[in-house]
């Protein structure tokens, strides 16, 4: 009996990211971004938001905000790490299964949360692009998301 | 790494009290069928008889009423199709009248009868979530087979009138039904006092074992078994008997009984402490439900800008153990429909949070839940969309 | 005063593994509600998820496919109701065809139905209480919805071609359930080779906890709950989850895994000596069921002349306790409904004796019932009217 009592649905790494989340935007700092992404609505339970800065088309910084539940948390905490230092072009094809499976994976059922980040994230270059006035060269690549929670499938997310 | 384990999540189950551990532990000595002729069989039903009884006697009934079940979810079930097999026969009585914020195993039933075609009408309940009197008088009518309002709500407390309703249905003819689960061993319970046909209850609620209840039903109200098959109950309600579990769950009952008075005024000192530290420690809180018709022991509070499931993952590492919404893991982030059914705005019904306190939490609980709570709304706020 | 505690009825139910008490004991602890989302639910909902692994692989199947039910009985009415709701939704497969001596939760099931203006078919047993396969056959056609053929009779002890029905109603585009209750433990079960999509089971008749069991359905077969509610097994079965009884069942699972084959062999040498030993002993006897597809615990046997009851109650005197006819408690001396559809004489069918063992009995006990029985019998047939 003993071994079950340690146990957290969590892995360690989710764990983590959920305790403490990197790169969130805090309450008195001031973040100078050139691109933001908000996706989510309070009506859906997750509202997320992303604020990146971008040099020679690299994601330099980033910071984010949640209104969501532990794996949304811990995986745009990890997708945050993952995506600083990329190119718009490497940030832009980041995968909810790349996030999820650097996360050491996610409960079944919440697989979902982690296509909320990533959302949010091509959200924010989609705003930069169009503020500096280009063309989005990304977008025809990548399937369309629906994110409303519970619209998302797993096999909807496999496919990603 | 000795960890605090603070357990408020009493309304979700209880664990056994000892005596009902030791009892269900003996009662494996029990081994016969108790519908044997032999003697393991007959000291089974002797058994059988005796938690009847103390069940029985908790709820002010004849033990001759009580129809073991598998728990609360079986015994309201049954009731519904008692009344769905009624409606089928051709009874002109073909309505169902219940409310918005029962349990899910009567508001997906009635989900699945109106599939089907039945007709069922849920009374909406006000901000406290209180049935709205006025809507209920205009819901009965001649038509109505069955009215079914729970007795306290399990996710915000709210106790509902139910002896005035059951008097106002047995003036239209209908008959009354009311889940107890949530009140039994907090709050008296009189099956006569109440007057409803029809009562439901769950041992695993009032330190019980889990997997047993109760349907209870009066000598003269209609009856169909859900579970067809042996001459088990009456009739009413196939299946080997549960012997240990029906033991402990007549142990349970006696506890229950005795304790009462005790028990309902230790929980709502704690759940008053709590929801008065938490007002006087944390800004821009709602507290839920009903505060004057409430059992004692539960507190459910919303806090904008804070999301339930991170609060709650938050709790459960410092070793404080609660639920959000309706208990139900239900995996993607639903709104608690209590507090939806309660007019409370969308993003309050997101992020609730029920403390439920039982008999073996302390003034000491509530100390460190006001230690640990605060900051953690606080580092969940920064963090959130503003 | 010491007295001789020789349990033969252990097809009613058994008592607990040693270790499954120990199991059940152990898990008070984890008293959380396994569908919440904090430490003390996540335990619980490990601990289960175990047991459905234990389980699965004991009858050879998914764990994705088991549904923990309260037993049985509970099984049985699940898949009834399944295939009463899609003939309800109209269906054209709208007859199901199961046979004459399958357990009461099955056959009341089937009274229910059929008083109900459902079109039910029980396919006749032989003498030995084996399904008439010719009858079945035609029996058997596209508007057939369900097939339920019982794998071993808790009365008789006859296992049937449930393998081969199986294929016979899948060719027309059936489902197949198959009632195992009485065949777990004791002989080997395995879901993939039987072929069936539906198969229900007991704790408690293979040494686990009463009120738990499972209805186990493939992936592909349509379901539909009797219990409604909350979103415990997937939405398939509503109400908090048994977790000590289930963790339980596990443990009984894994037990009956380890011990089949030598407990197959203990059973069936056992009943062979005491069906032996009561042909030496006693004249005219008939041994009911059939003697080459039998479980191998069971051993039912009728004696002329002797009434059931009287039998049973004199051997309970001497501490031997067995069964008489369906276990049922039905009061009244009704005569066995499985012998009577085996086309046994109905006075055969009124003094039916059944002798079921199970692993705690010795071959000491079985010589003391052979010094305790014939004496018993031959009172009786003195006493008796010739
Ligand atoms: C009000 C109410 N009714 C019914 C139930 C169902 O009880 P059980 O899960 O034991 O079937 C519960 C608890 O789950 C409850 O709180
Ligand atoms: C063949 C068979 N099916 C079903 C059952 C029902 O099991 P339970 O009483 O545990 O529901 C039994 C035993 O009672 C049985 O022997
Ligand atoms: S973001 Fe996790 S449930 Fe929707
Ligand atoms: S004589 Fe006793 S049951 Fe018939």
């Amino acid at each position: 009996m003993t071994n079950f009592m340690s146990q957290w649905v969590y892995t360690p790494v989710v764990k983590d990211h959920f305790m403490n989340p990197r790169n969130t935007l805090k309450e008195d700092e001031q973040f100078d971004y050139d691109g933001i992404g908000d996706v989510g609505s309070l009506a859906c339970g997750d509202q997320m938001q992303i604020l990146i800065k971008v040099k020679d088309d690299r994601i330099l910084d980033l910071r984010w905000l949640t209104y969501g539940c532990a794996s949304a948390i811990a995986s745009t905490s990890m997708m945050s790490e993952m995506a600083i230092g990329l190119t718009l072009e490497e940030a832009y094809h980041l995968t909810p299964a790349m996030i999820t499976d650097a996360l050491g994976g996610l409960p079944e059922h919440k697989f979902h949360c982690s296509v909320l980040g990533d959302k949010a994230l091509r959200a924010a270059i989609d705003d930069y692009l169009e503020k500096q006035g280009r063309e989005n060269p990304f977008k025809k690549h990548v399937a369309k998301v629906i994110c409303e929670c519970k619209s998302v499938t797993d096999v909807q997310i496999e496919d990603l | 790494m000795e960890q605090n384990i603070i357990y408020l999540d009493n309304n979700a189950t209880t664990a056994m009290h000892e005596d009902v551990i030791e009892a269900v532990h003996q009662s494996n000595m029990l081994y016969g069928n108790a519908s044997s002729m032999h003697m393991a069989g007959r000291q089974a039903a002797l058994a059988i008889e005796q938690s009847r009884q103390a069940l029985a006697s908790l709820i002010d009934e004849e033990s001759s009423s009580i129809v073991f079940t598998s728990g609360a979810s079986e015994a309201n079930n049954t009731v519904f199709n008692i009344f769905k097999e009624r409606i089928d026969l051709g009874s002109k009585r073909n309505r169902i009248v219940t409310t918005t914020i029962e349990h899910p195993s009567i508001i997906e039933t009635v989900k699945y009868l109106r599939q089907l075609g039945y007709n069922v009408d849920e009374c909406p309940v006000d901000s406290t979530g209180r049935v709205k009197m006025d809507v209920m008088n205009k819901l009965l009518g001649d038509d109505v087979a069955l009215v079914s309002v729970m007795l306290g709500n399990n996710e915000i407390g709210t106790i509902q009138p139910v002896a005035e309703i059951a008097r106002l249905a047995h003036q239209t003819g209908a008959f009354m039904h009311t889940d107890a689960t949530q009140a039994i061993g907090k709050i008296p319970v009189s099956m006569r006092e109440l007057g409803v046909d029809y009562l439901s209850l769950s041992a695993h609620k009032f330190y019980g074992p889990k997997g047993v209840g109760a349907l209870v039903v009066k000598a003269k109200a209609p009856y169909a078994p859900l579970v067809h098959g042996g001459h088990q109950e009456g009739g009413k309600r196939a299946g080997t008997y549960n012997t240990a579990s029906i033991v402990g769950m007549g142990v349970a009952a006696s506890i229950a009984q005795r304790d009462l008075d005790m028990e309902r005024k230790k929980l709502w000192k704690l759940r008053e402490m709590l929801r008065v530290g938490i007002l006087e420690r944390i800004s821009n809180v709602v507290v839920n439900g009903n505060q004057e018709h409430c059992l004692p022991g539960t507190l459910d509070v919303s806090f904008p800008h804070a999301e339930g499931e991170s609060i709650l993952l938050y709790l459960d590492m410092e070793g404080i153990m609660v639920s959000t919404g309706s208990a139900c893991a239900s995996g993607s982030l639903e709104p608690s429909y209590v507090l939806l059914a309660s007019g409370v705005d969308i993003e309050l019904a997101h992020g609730s949070i029920r403390f439920s306190f039982g008999r073996y939490n302390t003034e000491q609980d509530v100390a460190y839940v006001l230690e640990k709570l605060p900051p953690i709304i606080k580092r969940l706020r920064e963090m959130s969309t503003r």
